[in-house]
């Protein structure tokens, strides 16, 4: 990469999980991202304030305990708002409350502005590309 | 940092001026009478008495299953707990919702409120608080088995136990280290210092009111030291606060040999802790047990059943009074019903066909397991009570200011996160890095050399990869990740 | 009654005469080409030999699954053990279709050119004879394992070995005990002596063909010794005939010191009585194990999967070298793809992670258990001896007739049936009727005690209509019934 | 029972299990009645033959190996045509193929000419209630 991109991790609203957000954060660092780790019981608003303040460039959020729709209801809208309206949103871990088909996650969390949805069994290592290559094709790296 | 908490008994006139602070915080706090609650306590059969049903289950022989339910509705919290004593369980736990937990009591009440009107659970657990005594005993009322509340501070508590919950459920290390981020470990004792008095309040006066505590959890593959260090701190804090039965929570890792041996090791020390201290009437009635759940990924069935079948069978076969098995949506999301049922109808089938033959049975090395982890954990204690002069609780702040207690992946800011842990060659947890875990030399060498081992048979490096693949082992139908 | 069989190797010549009748059976026997045939195994790879692919496992420290399988048309069978040995399966049984076992050639053809036109199998295993030589090596070629059929009588055999399988898996007193009405014994060890003569030919050309023997199984719950003394008696027919390699197909009863002390006693013995008749070039490369199957009703999954768990397990600790778990559809009918891979995919779960530890252990009481069964068995194998005026083959037809061997809920009408098994309070395998099994005084009253012991803890008699409660105790999560 | 009423038992067709028929022989018999047993691996005119010659008031069948359906077509008329209208069939075990619902078995079976199907999960000692009961309806006791 000619430049080392930002990237804001975290756990978003009231939830304590907090090993999928370390893990995630120590590859993408080791990956040669520049990682700005937030950890868990993170509100929507600090993600931003980090963005903001670092001038990201994408922000990957974990969500485990089954209200991440409910915490990121207008989430995309803030983001606009506070002129972030180029980073890109990354959203992974356990999205829905009972066992349910992925799909269904990714089409909600899609329509509430993430640019890509994870499931748990994701596989950080092409996660890394994804990055990369949404990066590029921003031309941002 | 000066801390100002010490372990010692709460002075009894001061803990009465604390309570009518705490039970002001919310209108049903007016239902706690407590005199009242002591008799009625003292009037409940042994059948709803945490510390007897366990007693009796390990004079039986019997290991049984251990769940988590909570929903906030009181008519569907009472079908709750009537199913999961049909189902043959005897230590019902009533799980809190997030809203309470976190003191949000008035945003519990809209939930509940809209749960009631929608007939769709909008928390996720049962908001005591908001129910308060006459609603909580309606549920106790409801069957015969013995209750206990997760995930209860102060003013829950004290509606809990009035309600006739008989265990209080509550461990500072577990708050601190696996559900706050910026909560000291200080605050986190301060608060269980509250609820251990009021439970030692009730068992004065004839109520026992046993506590069953997790410690420091493991995340991930590491060595269960820490977590039963933890446990007995945690122990002794509650004994000296009155408490008279405490039922250590422990974790299987899944080694066999390890995980048997902890069972035994965890109780002898903190048996002779407990009396080490003076607190000889403090008994331990029996053992839980909790199935490690990391980390099945959803689609795998086969292997969803295996892992909670194979807890399952070394519960039984370490003679745990009761075992918390994870189901069989663990890693999907919050269990259905029908998952709840098959998972413990699998589990039960182990949990009686192992039992019944009274299986007496050594493992070898699982001598040497005993030996380390018990060398570790007194590695621990005597340094946390070094560090803080004889003060458990001093000790135990400064310990984890200096990383004397550590654990991996962990949520809180305030601790040190320096130490790993890894599988060897056969499965084993090991330490990978000790960070500043007060270990002598010679214990570990033997992890060095366990881990030497491993690298030695695979080729490669022990390092954080391989930790991250060993997190996913289960999930593949392995012990060891790679 | 005058029997004509004796244990003694049939003469060449006189084979080679017996053969051309065989194969004139059918059209495809012309393409047995024995030479030929012997040639082609002798080019197998060693993964393709079930002699040493168990050998390996036992190096290795490793439990595979045995499953069962077989379907009519060919393209469906390779797609089949494809599929098995993707799922890491090595050992790969093809079951032969029940017309085929019964001799009814055309009629296999018919339902087997039916379900290709159909497209549904019509039939419930593979008709090899039909299907012949050339067909047969297609699917043995389509993957790394070695293969063995099951139910393969003369004609089935010699196609089974020229197309490349490498274990003669046949056992008269299997057949005679669990399949056969009418069929003599003197009839079932003639149709052995015939496939072992065949695959101790293939041996001293330097093709080693093994033979995995069950022996007289266990109908419900029924002590193993008399399973085990005719694992013996076939092992030493199979030798004489010239196989250099047995595989006992032992079988689970559920307790685990006995199924342990079995595993252990089982192998032993058989190599003692090898010796000492002079076979001492025939090795046992390992030992497969059964999950007796008796009888979790179909709706209860929870319990299948557990049940399958606990085999496995067993298995495990046992260190056999592969375990045949039966499918979470066990008690419902011919399982689904679906159901045999979630079943092995589970029961692979506790495979890996048992073995990966190399547990070694001791149950208390399992000594016990050894020297009762060795003394059993003993005791069945000399008596048989003395009738046979030591011919293992004219012993047990008179053996059987005595009832000196004898097993409950027989199908066969020339066996006895006189005896029967029941659990004892800690669900050990116990004989509470011993018919004519000729045990010494001191061991019948060690069960008599142990069957005593479950009368007072019960207060109630065993009799016939306890042994039917036994009988479906873990299709109620539980080990004894009642 | 005034009158000791006589059942035949067995297992039908090219099936070799044997086990339930035995247990269900001895239940029978326990409870009264002369029982003809079969055992396994029973033709279909093996078990004309053994009513014609015993008078027999019912047949209880079993099927285990999933092909009941094949061995049984064309049974009842069979029985009609032997003189047997008035002999009560039952029939138990496992009686498809795959995992399947009992129900469909009923119907199928019941289509077939038999009075009473059972599941295997089936208690014996209700179903010596129900024959008794059948026996009572039709006059036979
Ligand atoms: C460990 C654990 C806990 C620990 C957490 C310790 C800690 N502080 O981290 C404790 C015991 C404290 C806990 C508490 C609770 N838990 Co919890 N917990 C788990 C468990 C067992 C494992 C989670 C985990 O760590 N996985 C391992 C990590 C490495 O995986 P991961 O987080 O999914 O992350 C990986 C991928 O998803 C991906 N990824 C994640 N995020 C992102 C983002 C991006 C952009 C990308 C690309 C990838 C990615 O990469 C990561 C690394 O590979 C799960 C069940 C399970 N088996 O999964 C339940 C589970 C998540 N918990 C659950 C619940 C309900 C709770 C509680 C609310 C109640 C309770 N039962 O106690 C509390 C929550 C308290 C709170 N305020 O949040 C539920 C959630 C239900 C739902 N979603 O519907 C689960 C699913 C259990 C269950 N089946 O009921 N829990
Ligand atoms: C033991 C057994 C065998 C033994 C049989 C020993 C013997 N000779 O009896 C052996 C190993 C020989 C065997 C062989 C085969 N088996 Co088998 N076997 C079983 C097993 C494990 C148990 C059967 C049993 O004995 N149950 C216990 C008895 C007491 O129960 P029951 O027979 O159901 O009877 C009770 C009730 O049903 C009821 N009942 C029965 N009949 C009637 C009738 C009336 C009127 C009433 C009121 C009640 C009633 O009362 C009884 C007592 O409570 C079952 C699977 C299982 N777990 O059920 C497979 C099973 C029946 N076998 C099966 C198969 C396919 C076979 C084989 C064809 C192939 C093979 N796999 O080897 C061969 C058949 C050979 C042949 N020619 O028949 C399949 C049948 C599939 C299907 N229906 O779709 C099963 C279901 C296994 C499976 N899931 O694949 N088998």
């Amino acid at each position: 990469m000619t430049r080392k991109p930002t990237i804001i991790t975290g756990t978003v609203g009231m939830d304590a999980h907090v090993i999928g957000t370390k893990i995630l954060s120590r590859a993408f660092r080791d990956a040669g991202f520049n990682v700005v780790e937030l950890g868990c019981l993170t509100p929507t608003d600090e993600f931003i304030e980090a963005a903001q303040e670092t001038a990201a460039d994408a922000i990957l959020m974990s969500s485990l305990y089954g209200m991440a729709e409910l915490d990121l209801r207008g989430f995309k809208d803030k983001c606009r708002e506070a002129g972030l309206d180029d980073v890109l949103l990354y959203i992974g871990g356990i999205l829905g409350v009972s066992r349910h088909d992925f799909k269904d996650d990714e089409v909600k969390f899609k329509k509430l502005g993430f640019d890509r949805v994870f499931p748990p069994e994701a596989d950080l290592k092409s996660a890394i590309e994804d990055l990369r290559h949404d990066l590029k094709a921003r031309g941002k790296i | 940092m000066q801390t100002t908490v010490r372990q010692k008994r709460i002075d009894e006139d001061e803990f009465l001026e604390m309570r009518k602070a705490v039970l002001a915080e919310w209108p049903t706090g007016k239902e706690v009478d407590l005199e009242e609650a002591v008799e009625y306590q003292r009037n409940l059969p042994a059948s709803k008495n945490f510390t007897k049903v366990t007693e009796k289950l390990r004079q039986e022989g019997k290991t049984n299953i251990f769940p988590r339910a909570g929903t906030p509705v009181l008519e569907e919290e009472i079908k709750l707990v009537k199913t999961l004593v049909a189902a043959g369980i005897r230590h019902v736990p009533v799980t809190i919702d997030a809203y309470t937990r976190l003191h949000q009591f008035e945003k519990a009440q809209q939930a509940l409120e809209e749960s009631i009107k929608t007939g769709r659970p909008m928390l996720n657990g049962y908001p005591i608080i908001n129910h308060g005594v006459k609603n909580t005993r309606k549920v106790i009322e409801s069957v015969e088995a013995a209750f206990v509340p997760r995930g209860a501070h102060e003013l829950a508590m004290e509606i809990a136990l009035a309600s006739g919950m008989t265990s209080a459920g509550k461990s500072s290390l577990f708050e601190f280290g696996s559900y706050e981020k910026k909560r000291t470990l200080e605050d986190c004792f301060k608060r269980s210092q509250y609820t251990d008095r009021l439970a030692g309040y009730y068992t004065e006066r004839g109520a026992v009111i046993s506590t069953d505590i997790h410690g420091f959890i493991p995340s991930g593959t590491f060595p269960l030291s820490v977590n039963i260090a933890g446990i007995i701190i945690d122990s002794l804090v509650a004994a000296e606060q009155g408490v008279r039965s405490v039922i250590p929570l422990l974790h299987f890792n899944g080694h066999m040999a390890q995980d048997l041996a902890w069972l035994k090791v965890a109780p002898r020390l903190l048996r002779e802790y407990l009396d080490r201290f003076g607190y000889k009437d403090t008994i331990i009635p029996g053992v839980l047990e909790n199935q490690i759940p990391l980390f099945p990924v959803p689609q795998n069935m086969g292997g969803a059943f295996a892992y909670l079948n194979y807890s399952a069978m070394v519960a039984a076969l370490g003679e745990a009074q009761a075992v918390f098995v994870r189901t069989i949506d663990e890693g999907a999301g919050v269990p259905t019903q029908e998952a709840h049922a098959l998972s413990y109808e699998s589990a039960n089938w182990i949990l009686n066909v192992v039992r019944t033959q009274k299986i007496k049975l050594e493992i070898e090395g699982m001598e040497t397991e005993e030996r380390i982890t018990e060398a570790e954990v007194r590695a621990i204690l005597e340094k946390v009570l070094e560090l803080g002069d004889g003060d458990m609780i001093v000790g135990s702040i400064k310990a984890v200011e200096a990383g004397v207690i550590d654990s991996p992946f962990c949520p809180n800011i305030h601790v040190k996160d320096k130490v790993l842990g890894i599988r060897d060659s056969q499965g084993a947890c090991r330490y990978l890095e000790f960070g500043n875990l007060p270990f002598p030399e010679d214990i570990k060498d033997f992890h060095r050399q366990k881990v030497a081992e491993r690298e030695r048979a695979e080729g490669r490096k022990m390092d954080y990869q391989v930790v991250i693949e060993d997190f996913w082992a289960f999930s593949k139908n392995k012990i060891i990740g790679g």
